[in-house]
């Protein structure tokens, strides 16, 4: 029993080193694109690790199954907000550029 | 979900607070933010303070009243309809102030 | 700890409440207010109220929220800033003066009443009776379903209180496509409604399915499905309807017509809203799926708006 | 078994009907019409007593449903003018000028809306439910004022979103603090503590601010004077209604003992000065729609001023039957003089009171009535106005209470000097002899005047029908039926 | 019959003004045959109600139109004597105002109004509570307005803005002195007086000038009547028949119903309110006749006239004596007669010829034989000679006087007779003996049936105050009925 509890504690950890990273980015980073960068990816680690971690603190099949689900709707959404973020912040510096 | 439902001495009476607060917060809002789309969102803070203390005061010892949930869920329907409506109103103003009594009050008729 | 909890989440609730009335830029006041909204989610939940937090986060921070956004665009393609006029000093004072009283003096009544769950005591005997498990469910649904019933006819209300809002040339109309401008973008968006709109359909159906028993019920679901609907009218997977569509018209009126016929068909067991013995769980089911069905696409129409009149839509490849 | 719930199910199956018929949903009034008159007029004749307890559910959690006097005359009267408003629309549609047709469209589902929350509202104890009857009908109002003025209808919307908001938050506080919601427990177990006294005044402030209250009236001559007719005899003839009876379940089933002589005077107060206040602005308005809405704020006002008179009172009193005897007349006068002020600017060459010059030889039967709800707005024999004032006036000199009995007949003096402006403008010959003046002929038979007509006619029956109004009104007054709501007596 | 008697006298111009409202201008002669035909159908139930109520029978239609508030339609004898006048100068004026309108705009509405104008004139008779009474007052109010208004010119708006203003603060001031009134007894009903002892004599009083006051407006008690001259800007009729008879009569009328159906004259006399009443209806005789005296215009003489003559009514009635009683109430009938007689023959003056003011009449005698005429009885009884019928009002009300203890009043009507004269006398001399201006055309006063129908009801009127004064001995002649009247109850 130990183990899994510390197989948790060890999970949430990392997952909230990565939320930790990606936040630290999004501050740090000096432009938008790199900002994305930062978050989507940490985030989406960090959101992945959280959800195993509650997974095997409940130990049940159907609950691991939803969190499965809700961790892979987070990345979709991530995923095309980010597309959609990155394709806007593109199309607005072109001007500059040409 | 008992990891997120501790038990509260007095929970109930921390968020009802809160809730009075926000409520305060909001009429405060309200009467200083005068573009009608910053007083909807305060309508609607205010809404979710009066919606908090409806909870937190029916948060007994052991169980949340589900009287006042349902009338909460209620009153957040009906808060989203209005609000919508209220959003439509005012970019319809923006479109095309539709006022009779202004054209013929201000000038001769048009 | 758990009162530190408590606090600190209420805390974190004041202060994004106050960042999102006061801050100067009405984005990043809406954007604190989605926040505020589902840390007032959160709240819910500490409170055991598992079915408005629900209901809170989709619904006050997300359905709201995007209403907020969207009209704030508008306003600002329409050349309205957004900015709030000047108010007087003795304005701010006045009212600062008189909300702190009134804060002061609310809170004191609140805490002059003990929180009690008083009427659980008269549901939970009446439960059985119904043959589901959510006591909010069997609140609103049976207990308390007059109420409902004409809450749905509000939310409906709405719609057309939005639509009677529609320019003469409008009418009957589309709503203005909330569709990106660009066609990558377009692309991108369309994907992944298509791909969210049938899995939100499954979650929703699946939280009415739950809702007789577990959290969730028909106002849950049909945000879920109204949030499926417009990420796929924003790809343009979906188009957004005409308002004289009579397959949308029957869409609309159906949760709130199955509601009050099955209202008055009660009259023949005793009385308006009365379920017939045994049959209560199957009419309350039914009443919630066709009222989801409802409400998912009135949310969705209450977001985009009222009919605008046709005009070229802005196109991506115009200005090639 | 019986059948209140279809007072308001009737008029929400006629939504949705309206809904789907669409564009041809505006012929279902005439089905509507005569259902919901036929329904009211049972509802009015059901033996004393009759309630519904929705689903089966007892009190404290379920909602009742009660048919006492004030129910049954708000309902009826409610009937006979959306019916009577609805069949009008039809030959004078609300899409006018440029509301276009989404405006002709839309305004029949409001119209049903408002209808089944006016009926909802008037028949329920449940504070709760009467919030939410309290937004159907508000949601309607200012959907049907933005088909005049947008700005005044978004200030309206604010304004009733906030006071919906304080009405919700007493109701929070009340359901915290006693469990239930349920005017005829509360009058049971009403205490007099902080939070009963905060929520009150915050349901008092909220409804007061619906009812259109001076000072809290600012929004309701904007809004009402520019919403096409139909939508303005709505407005001022329901809408403002359902606020001033929720405060009667308040201030005088659920807390009459808490409600103490100083605030029963302040509202009598406010009344009084919405009286004077309103008319004198109705006096100086140029303008006619202007002035029925200010009117509609001075009429508002002798609602409020029979508060202390009732309280006065120790038995089902002549105050009782008067106030709510006036909120009738002013339903049914009001309406009309909306409804024939929209005609009479139809056919006039611009909005102001000058313009009207030349109406009483072009439309006689429109113009007769105006004058016919004019008498009774100012309390004239014979009419429903004169038969509610002259109740209160009663009441006030049998209570020694000549400031309102001054105010009551002050009022009625007011309301002549500005209601006989209007129209003996009528009387006056064409303003100016232009092109478009000229060109109007005489409009004698026109239908679009049998609404209006039959209305105010009404209004004038009315005073006829005094005894048996004041018997309905007298249904299950609070303190004439005590055996209702109070536990048995040990023998 | 017995209950529906009343009712049918009130429903009867309510027929009469719906045809009137709904009939259009083209089909004018219908709506003239309609109306003569009514009214002609109501004299002819007044006949026979006249008669039973002779009789000894009391007609009364009773409805509760609030609690312990009834409607009662009463015809005792002194309800009877208005309603006979009014119906019988209606019918005078009916056929006045066909043969004067002639073809006029609004028509159908100034014959609707003017119906309901008789309808509020016969309720006022035969209200019998006090209630009832203020409805049809109030009705009475309503339906002159439009007449006023009639003619939509800025000085008819006018004059129907100050008569609303003066009369509707005179029937709010009553219905005030009447609900007081009610706190106190509960509902008054003129057949049994209420019980005044045990209130004190202050509120009796202060009820008592509210009520008066509020009546006085109509009556055109000095200074409540500035109403009167300024609605002459009505038509003839409407000047005739309501400023002779309905409006000013329903004033004096209540007048009298307060001191003896209500108040009762013991109690009067114990307040000592009689007398001061008495000496303002005096002050109004004296000051409405110097007005008299004071205008060129006609028909402002004829109103101020009207001012001063109404106040006999209130001063016989104020000076509670049998004598001076009948003589106010067989002034009420006198009066109304000889006025409408004046008011005929101005209006037909100014159709015929546009005479207005007075120094227009010269010859007018020579020119109009007959409606002078007419114009001279009435004024010869306006001055109280006999054999005309006003000489027996002012008879009544002297030996009234003298019987009171007033022998000051005797001094009031010679002053009165002798401004009468004054005043009336130089206009008689201008259209008998002075000749007609070389401008004016000459015109042949009956030439046609219109100009013989606008005569007639004058002639007619004239003929009957002659008659009333030299059969006033007669039965069912007015004296002979007030004097039933007196003896029925106002005697005590």
């Amino acid at each position: 029993m130990i183990w899994t509890e510390l197989l948790v504690l060890a999970l949430l950890g990392t997952g909230l080193g990565f939320y930790a990273a990606g936040s630290l980015g999004l501050l740090r980073f000096p432009d938008t694109a790199s900002r994305l960068h930062a978050l989507t990816k940490a985030d989406n680690v960090g959101l992945g690790l959280v959800a195993l971690a509650a997974a095997i603190h409940w130990g049940s099949g159907a609950v691991a199954a939803k969190l499965a689900l809700v961790w892979l709707l987070a990345v979709i959404a991530a995923g095309t907000t980010s597309q959609l973020l990155a394709r806007r912040v593109r199309k607005n510096e072109e001007p500059d550029r040409r | 979900m008992e990891l997120l439902a501790p038990e509260p001495v007095s929970a109930g009476h921390i968020y009802a607070v809160t809730g009075a607060i926000l409520t305060a917060l909001g009429f405060y809002a309200f009467i200083v933010r005068r573009h009608a789309l910053r007083q909807l969102l305060a309508v609607n803070v205010v809404g979710a303070g009066v919606f908090l203390i409806l909870g937190g005061l029916g948060r007994g010892p052991d169980a949340i009243d589900p009287m006042p949930q349902a009338l909460v869920i209620t009153g957040i329907v009906v808060a989203v309809a209005l609000t919508a409506f209220g959003a439509a109103m005012i970019v319809r103003l923006a479109e095309a102030p539709r006022s009779p009594d202004q054209g013929k009050a201000g000038k001769p008729d048009a | 700890m758990s009162g530190a909890f408590d606090l600190i989440l209420c805390l974190m609730i004041l202060g994004t409440a106050g960042i999102a009335l006061f801050v100067r830029d009405a984005l990043a006041a809406i954007a604190f207010f989605i926040a505020f909204g589902n840390l007032m989610g959160l709240a819910w939940l500490s409170l055991g109220a598992v079915n408005v937090a629900l209901a809170e986060i989709a619904i006050g921070a997300g359905v709201t929220g995007i209403l907020l956004i969207l009209a704030r665009a508008r306003l600002l393609a329409l050349g309205d800033p957004v900015h709030s006029g000047d108010t007087p000093t003795w304005l701010w004072l006045g009212a600062f003066a008189a909300c702190t009283s009134f804060a002061v003096l609310l809170a004191a009544t609140v805490l002059s009443i003990t929180p009690e769950s008083g009427l659980d005591r008269v549901v939970a005997p009446l439960m059985p009776g119904l043959g589901i498990e959510n006591r909010v469910t069997g609140v609103l649904l049976a207990f308390r379903a007059y109420d409902t019933l004409l809450e749905s006819f509000v939310l409906l209300g709405a719609l057309v209180a939005v639509w009677s809002l529609a320019p003469a040339r409008a009418w009957p109309g589309r709503p203005a496509e909330p569709r990106m401008a660009d066609g990558q973008m377009h692309q991108v968006a369309g994907a992944s409604g298509r791909v969210l709109l049938p899995v939100a359909l499954v979650m929703a159906a699946y939280l009415v399915w739950a809702g007789s028993d577990l959290p969730g019920g028909a106002f849950q679901a049909g945000t879920v499905l109204a949030g499926g609907l417009m990420l796929a009218a924003m790809g343009g997977a979906i188009g957004l309807p005409r308002s004289d569509r009579p397959l949308l018209r029957a869409a609309l009126v159906l949760g709130p017509l199955v509601f009050l016929a099955i209202g008055l068909g009660g009259i023949a067991a005793g009385g308006f809203l009365i379920y017939p013995k045994g049959l209560a769980k199957a009419l309350i089911v039914t009443i919630e799926y066709t009222l989801f069905l409802s409400i998912g696409v009135t949310l969705a129409l209450l977001v985009a708006g009222p009919p605008v009149a046709d005009s070229p839509v802005p196109d991506a490849g115009g200005n090639g | 078994m019986n059948l209140l719930g279809l007072l308001v199910a009737v008029p929400l199956g006629f939504m949705v009907a309206a809904l789907l018929l669409r564009g041809s949903g505006r012929w279902l009034i005439l089905a509507a019409a005569p259902v919901m008159a036929g329904l009211a007029l049972w509802l009015a004749l059901l033996p004393p007593g009759t309630t519904l307890l929705v689903g089966n559910w007892d009190l404290p959690l379920g909602i009742l449903l009660r048919a006492d006097g004030v129910a049954r005359l708000m309902v009826l009267a409610g009937a006979l003018v959306i019916g009577a408003i609805g069949l009008h629309a039809l030959v004078d549609p609300p899409g006018g000028k440029d509301g276009g047709a989404a405006t002709a469209e839309t305004f029949w589902p409001l119209l049903y809306l408002m209808w089944a929350g006016a009926n909802a509202g008037f028949l329920t104890t449940d504070l709760f439910n009467l919030y939410v009857t309290l937004e159907m009908v508000s949601l309607a109002a200012v959907a049907l004022a933005a088909m005049g003025s947008l700005a005044a209808a978004l200030r309206y919307f604010m304004i009733a979103m906030l006071g919906s908001l304080a009405y919700l938050l007493g109701v929070a506080l009340l359901v915290a603090n006693y469990n239930t919601v349920d005017v005829t427990l509360l009058a049971q177990v009403a205490r007099l503590d902080l939070a009963t006294v905060m929520a009150l005044g915050l349901m008092t402030a909220a409804l007061l601010i619906k009812a259109a209250l001076f000072p809290m009236h600012g929004w309701l001559p904007p809004a009402h004077a520019a919403a096409p007719a139909p939508a303005s005899a709505l407005l001022s003839a329901i809408a403002v209604k359902l606020g001033f009876v929720i405060l009667l379940r308040l201030w005088f089933e659920a807390f009459p003992a808490i409600t103490g002589s100083a605030a029963l005077h302040v509202l009598g107060g406010l009344g009084a000065a919405a009286v004077i206040y309103g008319s004198i602005q109705a006096m100086r308005q140029d303008r006619l729609k202007p002035l029925v809405a200010y009117s509609t704020v001075a009429q508002v006002g002798y609602l409020f001023l029979a508060f202390p008179l009732v309280a006065g009172a120790v038995e089902p009193s002549s105050a009782w039957a008067g106030m709510t005897l006036h909120g009738v007349a002013h339903m049914l006068a009001k309406a009309a003089m909306f409804l024939a002020a929209g005609l009479m600017l139809k056919a006039a060459a611009g909005d102001r009171i000058a313009d009207l010059g030349g109406l009483a030889q072009a439309m006689p039967l429109t113009v007769t009535a105006f004058g016919l709800a004019a008498v009774s707005l100012m309390g004239l024999p014979p009419s429903g106005g004169f038969t509610a004032k002259f109740l209160l006036l009663s009441a006030a000199i049998e209570q020694g209470a000549f400031l309102y009995a001054g105010v009551l007949v002050v009022g009625g003096l007011l309301a002549a000097v500005y209601l006989f402006r209007a129209l003996s403008a009528c009387f006056a010959p064409l303003a100016g002899a232009g092109p478009d003046t000229a060109s109007r002929g005489p409009v004698t038979g026109g239908v679009k005047a049998v609404a209006p007509l039959a209305l105010a006619g009404l209004a004038i029956v009315m005073g006829f029908a005094g005894t048996a109004l004041v018997d309905v009104s007298a249904i299950e007054v609070p303190w004439a039926t005590p055996t209702v709501i109070q536990p048995e007596v040990a023998p | 019959m017995m209950t529906f008697a009343p009712l049918l006298l009130v429903f009867l111009p309510l027929v009469a003004a719906a045809v009137s409202f709904a009939l259009p201008e083209r089909l004018s002669s219908w709506r003239n045959a309609a109306n003569l035909g009514v009214a002609f159908t109501k004299l002819l139930v007044v006949a026979y109600l006249l008669n039973a109520t002779e009789a000894g029978l009391v007609f009364e239609w009773r409805y509760e139109f609030l609690p312990d508030n009834d409607l009662v339609l009463r015809l005792d004898k002194l309800a009877l004597l208005f309603v006979t006048l009014s119906v019988f100068l209606w019918l005078m004026t009916t056929i006045y105002a066909i043969a004067y309108f002639d073809r006029g705009p609004n028509l159908s509405r100034f014959f609707g109004f003017f119906n309901l104008c008789v309808l509020a004139a016969t309720g006022v008779a035969m209200s019998g509570t006090a209630i009832t009474f203020f409805l049809f007052y109030e009705l009475l109010t309503l339906a002159t307005w439009p007449l006023v208004a009639h003619k939509g010119d800025d000085k008819s708006l006018r004059a129907g803005r100050i008569y609303l203003s003066y009369t509707l603060a005179g029937s709010v001031a009553f219905l005030a002195g009447i609900l007081w009134l009610q706190s106190l007894v509960g509902a008054i009903e003129f057949a049994a007086p209420p019980d005044l002892t045990g209130i004190p004599a202050l509120t009796l009083t202060l009820i008592f000038i509210l009520c008066i006051g509020g009546l006085g407006v109509k009556a055109a008690i000095f200074p409540l009547h500035g109403w009167l001259p300024e609605a002459m800007a009505a038509p003839a009729p409407v000047s005739a028949l309501l400023h002779a008879v309905a409006v000013v009569k329903a004033g004096a009328f209540g007048i009298v119903r307060m001191i003896y159906d209500v108040y009762g004259i013991g109690t009067v006399a114990d307040l000592g309110l009689g007398l001061p009443l008495a000496a303002l209806a005096s002050v109004t005789i004296l000051y409405g006749s110097v007005r008299a005296l004071m205008q060129t215009d006609l028909k402002k003489r004829l109103a101020y006239s009207t001012v001063s003559q109404v106040s006999y009514i209130i001063l016989g009635a104020s000076l509670i004596g049998p004598y001076a009683v009948i003589g106010g109430l067989v002034h009420l009938v006198h009066q109304g007669i000889m006025k409408i007689t004046l008011f005929m023959c101005a209006g037909a003056l100014a159709n015929r010829m546009g005479i207005k003011a007075i120094a227009d009449l010269d010859g007018a005698g020579r020119l109009m034989p007959v409606t002078m005429a007419a114009f001279s009885v009435g004024a010869l009884g306006m001055i109280g000679l006999p054999p005309v019928a006003g000489f027996i009002s002012k008879w009544y009300l002297g030996i009234g006087a003298l019987q009171s203890d007033a022998a000051w009043v005797v001094a009031v009507l010679a002053g009165s007779s002798l401004l009468n004269a004054a005043y009336f006398l130089p206009l008689l001399y201008r259209a008998w003996l002075l000749p007609p201006p070389a401008d004016r055309p000459a015109i042949r006063e009956l030439a046609t049936t219109r100009d013989r129908m606008l005569i007639l009801p004058a002639a007619v009127t004239a003929l009957v105050s002659l008659g009333a004064g030299i059969f006033a001995s007669l039965p069912f002649s007015p004296l002979a009925w007030v004097t039933l009247i007196a003896e029925g109850g106002y005697l005590r």
